[in-house]
This record gives C-alpha cells, structure tokens and sequence, in this order.
C-alpha cells in the first residue's frame, strides 16, 4: 500500500476494565487499517504500539498453538490469531474476554481454576511396577496412537469453557478440555491408571448436559463433548457392570 | 529459601525441574515463567528431535553431522556428550506420554531432516514441541510440590560477591515485586529471536535471560550466530518446517527451477536425499536464496521477495499424515492448500546459536548461576545448529543442569546476605518509578522497529563491518532512548506496557552483542557471513567469541578456543559424493 | 468415592431417548395425527384390543412408557436448571421429575395390568 | 487507588438466545416435554381401548386443538428422534481393528433401524383394517 492511498479501517469495540479506574467493563473504540491479512490480533497489537499502549491482552506464538490469545470475538470464543478482520465485513468487531471467567484486566481472564482441575485428573502416564530402563521405548501401533490422539490435541485455550453453559453458570463442573485430557490418557495403550473416581463425579462427566458448543468452538478439533459422552457410557457401565474395567 | 530456582517454563526450564523433583525429592524447587510454562516457546517447535535409534546408524555419524553442520565450532566434548544422552532423553520423554509418531509394528518411527546423514528424527506428527511441551507440562502436574510462579516476569538477578542468591521478579497479575531467595537459579528462557523484524519467534522470545545473565556479569558466547530459516510465511514469519522438504518438498524459484543445485548442494532427485539439495543444512539454503534474489529469480510480494514450497507431489493424503500443521497453517494464514498451490517462503530469523557462556551442566561462571537451552549456550550448535537439535537439546542440558543445580544447593547451605534484601528493595523503586509513567517520551514500538531494523540491516544473512559499525551507533542511541520512552499505562494490574518496556531493554542489550561479536568475528562461518571477509579463517576463529558487560555498559569482545576433541576442521560438503 | 447416582438415571434418559425416538414419531402420526385427520381410518376397536391383548405386549408398553417419562424427567430437571439457574434446588427437582416419572409408570401399570 | 478484584460478570439469563447453537440446544431439550404428552396421549388411548371406550377418545382426538398440539408433539417427537439418533455416535465409538467406524455410518444405521422399526409399527397397527 502505497502511503499516498488511505487505507480503509475497521472499528474495534474492546472491553477495558481496569480494576483501578472502572467498577465494570466499559466500551473503547478504537479504528485500525482494514488489511487483508491481518487477523484480529494484529488489530489489537496496533492499537496497543500505536493508539493505547494500555491495552492488555495476552498472545505469544501467532501461530494458533499457544493456547493464550482466546477472546470472545462478536460474541464467539475465538482464537484472534487465527480469526481474521476480513471475516467481519465492514465492522465493527466487538472483542470482549472469553465469557465464564473473571476478567482480571481488560482480555485478560483468569484461568487458574482451570489449571487446578487439570492437575485433578491426574494428566500424566501412570505406570505400574517398576520403570523401565531408559534403553527403549514401550510400543504403541499407530492404530493406538490414534485411539487418543485427537484428545491430545489440546491447546489449552479455554474456548471450550467459555462456550459452555453449565461451566459459565457453575464454574464447580470439571469441563470439556479437562475430561478431554483425562480421556488422552486413559484411552493411551501405555497407561495403566484408573480415573473413575475423579470423572465419575455430579460435577464431572455428570455435570455435561451435551451442549456440544465445546466441540464446535474448539480450534483443535479435540471434540471434547465426546471425549464426555464416551466417558459416561464408560462410567455408567462400570456402575452397572462393576467388575469391567474402563 | 528456594533450592533450584528455574527461570522459564518451556521445554529446558520443565526438564530442569522434573530431574530435580525426580532426584532429591526434598529439594524446594520453583519454576518462574512469565506466561504459563504451556504457553512457552517450544510448543512451536513443529519438525521434530534427533536422537540415535535406529540400525545402521551411529553416535558418532550424529557428532558429525552436528559438527560439520555447525561449521566446526561446536565444543567437540558438548556434542559428544548430548548426542550421547539425546536418546535416553527422548525415550524418556516416551515413557512419561509423549504421543510421537509410530511405524506399524510399534516402535518410534523416524524421518529425515537437514543436514542429518541418517534417519533420525523423531516426531509427532509436525507438532513434535507441543506434545513434547505438554508432555512435561502434564507430567511437572505430578509433582505438587514443584512452586510455580506463573505470569511472573523476572527483572534481575540477585548476585553478591560472584554468587547469585535469588532473582527479583514482578507478578505480572498484582504488580506486586518481590525478591525470591534461592540458592541456584537456571536461566532457562529460551531465545531472542524477536530483535529481528522477521521471525518464528514468538513474541515472548525477547532474550530475557541473556540480559540478565549479561547484565550480572556473565559473558555470552558466539552471539553473532542466527539463524536464518529458509521457509517462512511472508508477512507472519509463520514457519513451514523442514519436515516439509524432508518429506519430499521441493524449493523452486519463479522459474520453477530447483535453484539449490546451482549452490554446491547436489543434484536434484526426485525423493528427498540425505545431506543434499532441500536437506542440506539452513545457512547454506538461507544464503543461497539471497544470491537468487539478486539474480532476480526471485517473486516479488508486497512482503518482499519470495521463492516458493512445492509440496504438491506429496499428495494430500501424505501431507495429512505426516505434515497436517503445515496444511493447517497454510489455509488459516495464506488462504492456500499445499495439496494443489505452492507455498510462498522466504528466509526468516528463526534461532540463537549464542546464548550465555556454560559448561556442560549448564554452569555459567557465576556461582550457582546456571543456564540451559537455547538461552544457552554449552556449544552444541557452533556457528550452524541442525534442524531437530534443538529439542534434545533443551532436555538433555536441562536435565543435566537440574542435577548440577540440585548438587550446587545441596552443598552451598549458608543464609542468605543482606545484600539480597537491598538489592531486591532498590529494583522494586526502580520498577515502581517506571510504573509512574510517562507521556513524552517515544512509544516502546518505535524503538523496538528502530532496533529491528538496525539489526536486520546489520547483521542479516549477509554482513559488512561498516554497517555493523554504524549499528554499534544506533542501538547505542537507542539504548539512551529507550530510558525515556513513553509509558501510558499506569496500572499495577496485568501491565503489560511495563512488561514490554523491560523486554524492549533486554533485547536491546542482546542486540548490541550480536554486532558486537559479528563486527569482531572477521571470517565467514556458518550462519555468519561477511562480505568483507568471505573466508572462513580457522588460523584467528576457530575459536568462540566471548562477550561481557564493560564497567561502561558496552560490550566487549574476547575469544575463547573451540574444544576439537575428534574431527579436525574440514570443508563442509553436501550433496556430493 | 463419592458415591452418585447419575450413571444409573443416565441410563435409564438414555435408554429412554432411543425408545422414545424409534417409536413414539410413528404412534404420535397414526393416532394423534393421521387418524384424527381422516387420511387414514382408525382401525376397528376390536383390532386394537386384539393387539393389546398380549401380555408381552402391554409389558413392552410399561417398558417404553416409564423410559420415556425417565428420559423427559432427566431432561426436563437439567434444562430447567440450565435456562433458569436454578441448579442449587436441584435435589427438590430432581425428586419432583422422577417422582413425576415413577407415577406415570405406576399409572401405566395400573391401566395395562 | 484502590484495586478492585477480578470482574465478575452477573448471570447472563437469555444465555440460550446468544447463539443458535444454544437455541437449538434448549429447543433439542425442550422436545422432552412433547415426549412426556406423547406418553399420556398413548396412555389413555391404552386405557380407553381396554375400557372400550375407543369412540369418546377418536373424538376427543379429533378436536382441532387436539391436533394441533399433536402436529407440534410429532415435530417434537421427530426432532428429537434425528437429534438423539445423530449424537449416539459420539458416547458409542466403534472401532474395527484399529479403524474408527465413521459417525456418518453410525448414524445411517441408527436411522435405518427407525425407519424400519417405524414401518413395523405401522404394520401392526393397520394390518387387518
Ligand atoms: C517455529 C519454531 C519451530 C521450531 N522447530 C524445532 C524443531 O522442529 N526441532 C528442534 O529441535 N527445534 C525447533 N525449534 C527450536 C526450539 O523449539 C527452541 O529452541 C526450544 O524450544 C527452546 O526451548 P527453551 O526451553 O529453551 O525456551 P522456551 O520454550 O522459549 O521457554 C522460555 C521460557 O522462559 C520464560 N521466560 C522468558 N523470559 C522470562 C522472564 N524474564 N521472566 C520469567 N520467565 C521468563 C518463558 O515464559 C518461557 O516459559 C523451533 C523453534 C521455532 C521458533
Ligand atoms: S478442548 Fe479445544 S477449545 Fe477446549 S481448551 Fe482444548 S483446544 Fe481449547
Ligand atoms: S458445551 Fe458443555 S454441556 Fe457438555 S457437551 Fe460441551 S461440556
Ligand atoms: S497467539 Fe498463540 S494461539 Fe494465538
């Protein structure tokens, strides 16, 4: 673009709350270039290095594998990274934090709780015996690779539980991403844990009233409402069934 | 009081902690890291991480290939040393989860990669650094006892009387600054790529931990070595992994003409070859695009001059198989599908052969200062790293400077001076100043794109000492500057303009390092080439170039010889037989 | 562990859903729609005792009757919880749904036996 | 300057208006209610069949409201059908020798097995009239 041309704008409504100054979010507009390939974050890094630098938001890698950058972009958890201003037509493109947690500054939410209920899960290969010598690996086919893949695919972004109505409603329920995790590993061939106890809970597997908005948001296609399903069906024939495992 | 503090939550800093916690179970250890450790850099990493598995190949074939790829300035026993331990890390990695790639009867399946003469990468499909990331992330989980810092940003280190004693760091969350005690600390923060305009790099990789190593009195090592990525994305610096070309992608120029065998790479064959053609190692394919674009055989795009990916003949169902990020990237970011387009690429910064000066456990010369990955710079790359060396990297001297780390503690258990409450109070004012803010000065993006600039300038794929010269100038300048730029946001909550401004500091002072040691280093070696100097000149370089903070707070530059222990200095030969 | 009761209701919504989806479309288009309308007549009442006169037949319609009113009662205790947020009476709804299910599969009883 | 803590949105009530796959949610949920009518139609026709009072009930069911509400409960009634078959494969993955089963198969033949069992029903129900 040549500078003598006006390059067209587009208009950015973003939340700001400052807990310093505002008692609850307010409205900023700001106009940034309309450019092909910018995507909403790049609106967002302009406006903070040339219009306020005091906006904050969180992004690291652009790439859509980092997981930090989710906003509620036009009222749908996005990944602004990968969502890009061409999409929203002539603007203007409200940008809000992800919905369901508490916003501790302007996008920024907090998402400890989250971190806390993964470690719940006990997210890790649990082994039996002794460990092996590290002289070769334990083998896995590729049919069993795949058998959990797609659950491993998880970028922690947060979307999930933002479009999820029991999580924003009652911020006790486990959560799409966090049984999608439990998942991975229980259905990984190397692992010989057992998590019924934790997933098999009101407030877990039980909590999910199969929405799907979690599934259908979720930039990875972890599909974490069947990862849920799946786990119930597990879950309710080992309560019948109390001798089969898994 | 902290045993084993670790600065950074990426892939180093994680396996630091695990071997600690793994060890001596009793040791405090903390991980600080200024976004939360899953966000960190390495889950980027996309091709893979090279370790000897498979039959017929050997340790020493990798020792060569890594050392001949890294124009024979790597410190012979560091190789040795990591190729040795590379595969007890990665089936380690194995057996805590990792999801890597499979061949049909089980075992770990691995691919070709640049430079490698053998097979020998390992990968997860191409998001090896995220399953890898995630992988010690989740298993870190295990160990309730490991503190984290999360959203954390450490602004310096405590040292009295050559002995480091904790860090200061600022909650990013509160703004509140405290000072962490700590009987050792690792600087495991990854790189710096973001001193260049264009870049993988994520924008957290600011080079924090040089400067702070740097600014502790430690010296940097072969900071003039970056590396240039041959296949970028134009306009994001989004990569296209070499698992690409290593799967069969060809680079062709406007013509269509698979350029790198006018370069002394080898002819082209229709399957990929090992150590030849797209294989050969990133400096020389880097180099060889800046000698198409002067022959104008280059694409011009309003990103600048591209060459392109051509993965077509792969066919989608392989492309999918083994390289669906690649696709995945190239619809969500070039609205193209390599299936059926090519894909425009371009060299970009991608990676720091320098970093600050260790020995191989990570030791640097402040006592009980420690540093691993690719902050780091035990010199395994030399003047070139190979794709895929990275990764092994990062968990073999992570591991070993936890252990060292975790020694260091338990032998040094003396309380703590009270020099490290002075100093942490007189940080704390300096930061709480700064927050006051300021609206005159100059906005923290322009001098970052001024110091950008510079640095591209000077020191890109090709060198001459005049430009270096004037850039010693510019960021000289710049580094005044930036003391007065302009700071809007006032706040104590989340301030991520406070953040930028000490990250703009730190790469700062990484930039002046690097064209400080490339206006020294006056040769042509690996990644590092000067136009005035075209040689490589083993009689005067085969040596390290050494940098440290002079009382004056520039750099200066010293030299330090390369340990040969095997394989004299050769020429460096791909693709021919 | 805590113990819970979910799986069990969960089966039973469940097994309640593919019943009531496979059959009641069809009964509800014969008898609530296409017979009352005149497309197609109603069938003799002698018929429809006939088919009522298995016992096999009249327990299959118990069977489906309280899966159905099991299914409608679990989801009716969610979705009332969900759009009207009021999950925290959830022990008071949940008894008044299943208990609403337990007397409608009582009553069916009672006709059909 | 005080800091207030993190901001805590109020409850949002219309929620299930904010996006359509939320309405479509609450109208999938919804269908339960219909089930429920479409078990007590079915009940009394049962008990005026056995009590013989076939006739009042066809009248009864004749009437337009009657109808009316009826057209609704099959739509529900057929809704919920499509939806509930459509979800079974995500709680049921099948896998053959290491190959997961599409859903779209799945649910070809959860559909199928409506169709027919829908057919039988019908068959029985007509048969001799
Ligand atoms: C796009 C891309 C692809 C790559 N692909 C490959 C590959 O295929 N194979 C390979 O071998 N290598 C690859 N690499 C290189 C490799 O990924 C990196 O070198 C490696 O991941 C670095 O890991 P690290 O642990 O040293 O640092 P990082 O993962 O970058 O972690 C740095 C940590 O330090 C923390 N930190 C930094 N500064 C501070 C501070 N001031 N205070 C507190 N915390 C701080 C950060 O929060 C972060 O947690 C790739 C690199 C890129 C950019
Ligand atoms: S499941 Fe998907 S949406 Fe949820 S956190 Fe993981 S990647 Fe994000
Ligand atoms: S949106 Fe929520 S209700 Fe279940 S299916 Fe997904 S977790
Ligand atoms: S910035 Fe990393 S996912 Fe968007």
């Amino acid at each position: 673009m040549t500078d003598a041309e006006q390059p067209a704008t587009i208009r950015l409504e973003v939340a700001r709350y400052r807990p310093e100054q505002d008692s609850e979010p307010v409205f900023q507009g700001y106009d940034v270039p309309l450019m092909d390939d910018w995507a909403v974050l790049d609106g967002l890094a302009y406006v903070k290095d040339r219009l306020d630098g005091s906006l904050s938001f969180r992004w690291s890698c652009r790439m859509g594998i980092c997981g930090s950058c989710g906003m509620n972009v036009n009222g749908e958890p996005r990944l602004t990274c990968g969502s890009f201003l061409a999409e929203y037509g002539d603007g203007p493109i409200r940008i809000e934090p992800l919905k369901g947690f508490p916003v501790i500054r302007d996008l920024v939410v907090d998402i400890d709780d989250f971190l806390d209920k993964l470690s719940s899960v006990r997210p890790w290969l649990i082994r039996e015996g002794e460990e092996p010598p590290l002289t070769a690996e334990y083998a896995q086919t590729p049919e069993q690779l795949d058998a959990y893949k797609q659950y491993s695919m998880c970028v922690n972004c947060m979307l999930c539980y933002s479009a999820c109505p029991v999580y924003v409603l009652d911020p006790d329920f486990l959560g799409p991403a966090a049984i999608a995790l439990a998942q991975r590993y229980n259905l990984d061939s190397r692992d010989m844990g057992d998590r019924f106890d934790v997933l098999n809970l009101d407030e877990a597997v039980w909590g999910c009233v199969f929405v799907g908005d979690c599934t259908r948001v979720c930039p990875k296609h972890v599909d974490p409402a069947e990862a849920i399903q799946r786990y119930k069906l597990t879950a309710a024939l080992r309560s019948v069934l109390p001798w089969s495992r898994r | 009081m902290i045993d084993v503090l670790i600065v950074g939550g990426g892939g180093a800093g994680l396996r630091a902690a695990l071997a600690v916690a793994e060890t001596d179970p009793a040791l405090k250890v903390a991980v600080v890291s200024k976004v939360y450790p899953m966000r960190s850099h390495t889950v980027s990493a996309e091709g893979g991480a090279a370790a000897v598995i498979g039959v017929g190949d050997t340790l020493d074939e990798h020792c060569y290939d890594t050392i001949s790829g890294g124009d024979w300035l790597c410190d012979q026993d560091a190789v040795e040393a990591f190729v040795a331990e590379a595969p007890r890390e990665l089936i380690q990695l194995e057996h805590w989860g990792c999801p890597w790639s499979r061949e049909a009867d089980g075992r770990v399946a691995v691919r070709p990669f640049g430079g490698m003469k053998r097979m020998r990468t390992w990968y997860a499909a191409d998001k090896t650094g995220f399953h890898l990331l995630h992988t010690l992330f989740q298993t870190t989980l295990k160990y309730q006892d490991i503190i984290r810092y999360d959203e954390w940003y450490v602004t310096t280190l405590v040292v009295d009387d050559g002995r480091v004693h904790g860090v200061v760091a600022l909650d990013i969350r509160t703004g509140r600054v405290e000072t962490i005690a700590a009987r050792t600390v690792i600087l495991a923060t990854g790189g710096g790529g973001r001193v260049f305009p264009f870049t993988t790099n994520a924008a957290i990789k600011t080079g924090d931990g040089m400067a702070l190593a740097y600014r502790a009195g430690a010296p940097l090592k072969d900071m003039e070595f970056v590396q240039y990525h041959p296949t970028g994305l134009p306009f994001t610096g989004i990569l296209i992994t070499e698992a690409a070309r290593a799967e069969g992608g060809w680079l062709i120029n406007k013509d269509g003409y698979r350029y790198l065998q006018d370069y002394d790479l080898g002819r082209p064959t229709p399957t990929p070859r090992l150590r030849a053609m797209e294989l050969g190692p990133r400096d020389r394919l880097s180099q060889a695009f800046v000698h198409e674009q002067r022959k104008g055989r280059t694409v011009d795009t309003p990103y600048g001059p591209v060459v392109y990916l051509d993965l077509r003949h792969l066919g989608e169902s392989k492309i999918d198989a083994r390289i669906p990020f690649v696709r995945e990237l190239c619809r969500s970011y070039q609205n193209l599908d390599p299936a059926t387009d090519l894909i425009p690429v371009r060299p970009v910064v991608h990676y720091m052969m320098g970093g600050v000066h260790t020995d191989l456990d990570g030791a640097t010369t402040i006592a009980g200062l420690f540093a691993a990955g690719e902050t780091a710079c035990v010199s395994i790359n030399g003047a070139n790293r190979l794709g895929s060396n990275s990764l092994p990297e990062i968990l073999v001297f992570g591991r070993r400077a936890g252990v060292a780390a975790a020694e260091f503690a338990r032998a040094h258990r003396e309380s703590e001076p009270p020099a490290v409450r002075s100093q942490g109070d007189d940080e704390a004012r300096r930061l709480a100043r700064t927050r006051e803010g300021s609206r005159t000065g100059e906005r923290i993006a322009d001098l970052r794109e001024r110091m950008q600039h510079a640095l591209e300038g000077a020191a890109g794929i090709y060198r001459t000492g005049d430009e270096l010269t004037k850039a010693v100038d510019t960021l000289a300048d710049l580094r005044e500057r930036a003391q007065e730029a302009r700071l809007e946001d006032t706040s104590a909550t989340f301030n991520t303009e406070l953040i930028n401004l000490q990250e703009l500091c730190a790469m700062l002072d990484v930039a002046r390092t690097v064209v400080a040691c490339a206006l020294g280093r006056q040769e042509s070696r690996g990644a590092h080439q000067r136009t005035d100097f075209p040689a490589r000149d083993d009689e005067t370089y085969l040596a390290h170039s050494l940098v440290h903070r002079a009382p004056d707070g520039t750099p200066s530059v010293g030299l330090l010889p390369v340990t040969i222990t095997r394989w004299p200095p050769g020429e460096r030969v791909y693709g021919r037989d | 562990m805590k113990r819970t009761l979910e799986p069990y209701l969960w089966l039973l919504f469940s097994g309640g859903g593919v019943v009531a989806a496979l059959a009641l479309p069809v009964l509800v288009l014969l008898f609530g729609v296409l017979m009352p309308l005149g497309v197609v007549d109603w069938p003799s009442a002698g018929h429809l005792t006939a088919l009522l006169d298995h016992l096999l037949v009249r327990l299959a319609l118990v069977v489906v009757v309280v899966l159905c009113l099991f299914h409608a009662a679990h989801r009716i205790r969610f979705t009332s919880e969900e759009l009207l947020g009021i999950a925290r009476f959830d022990l008071v709804i949940a008894v008044l749904c299943y208990g609403a299910a337990v007397a409608g599969g009582v009553t069916a009883a009672v006709v059909l036996l | 300057m005080t800091v207030r803590a993190p901001y805590r949105p109020p409850r949002d009530r219309l929620w299930f208006t904010r996006t359509r796959s939320a309405t479509v949610f609450v109208l999938r949920e919804l269908t339960s209610v219909f089930v429920a009518w479409s078990v007590v139609f079915l009940l009394l026709l049962a008990d005026a069949v056995l009590s013989g009072t076939t006739r009042e009930f066809a009248a009864l069911a004749a009437r337009p409201w009657m109808i009316a509400l009826n057209v609704v409960a099959l739509a529900a009634t057929a809704f919920h059908a499509v939806t509930f078959l459509n979800l079974a494969p995500k709680a049921t993955v099948v896998r053959l020798d290491g190959w997961r089963v599409p859903d779209w198969v799945i649910q070809g033949g959860n559909h199928s097995a409506w169709l027919v069992i829908s057919g039988l029903i019908a068959y029985f129900v007509l048969r001799s009239s």
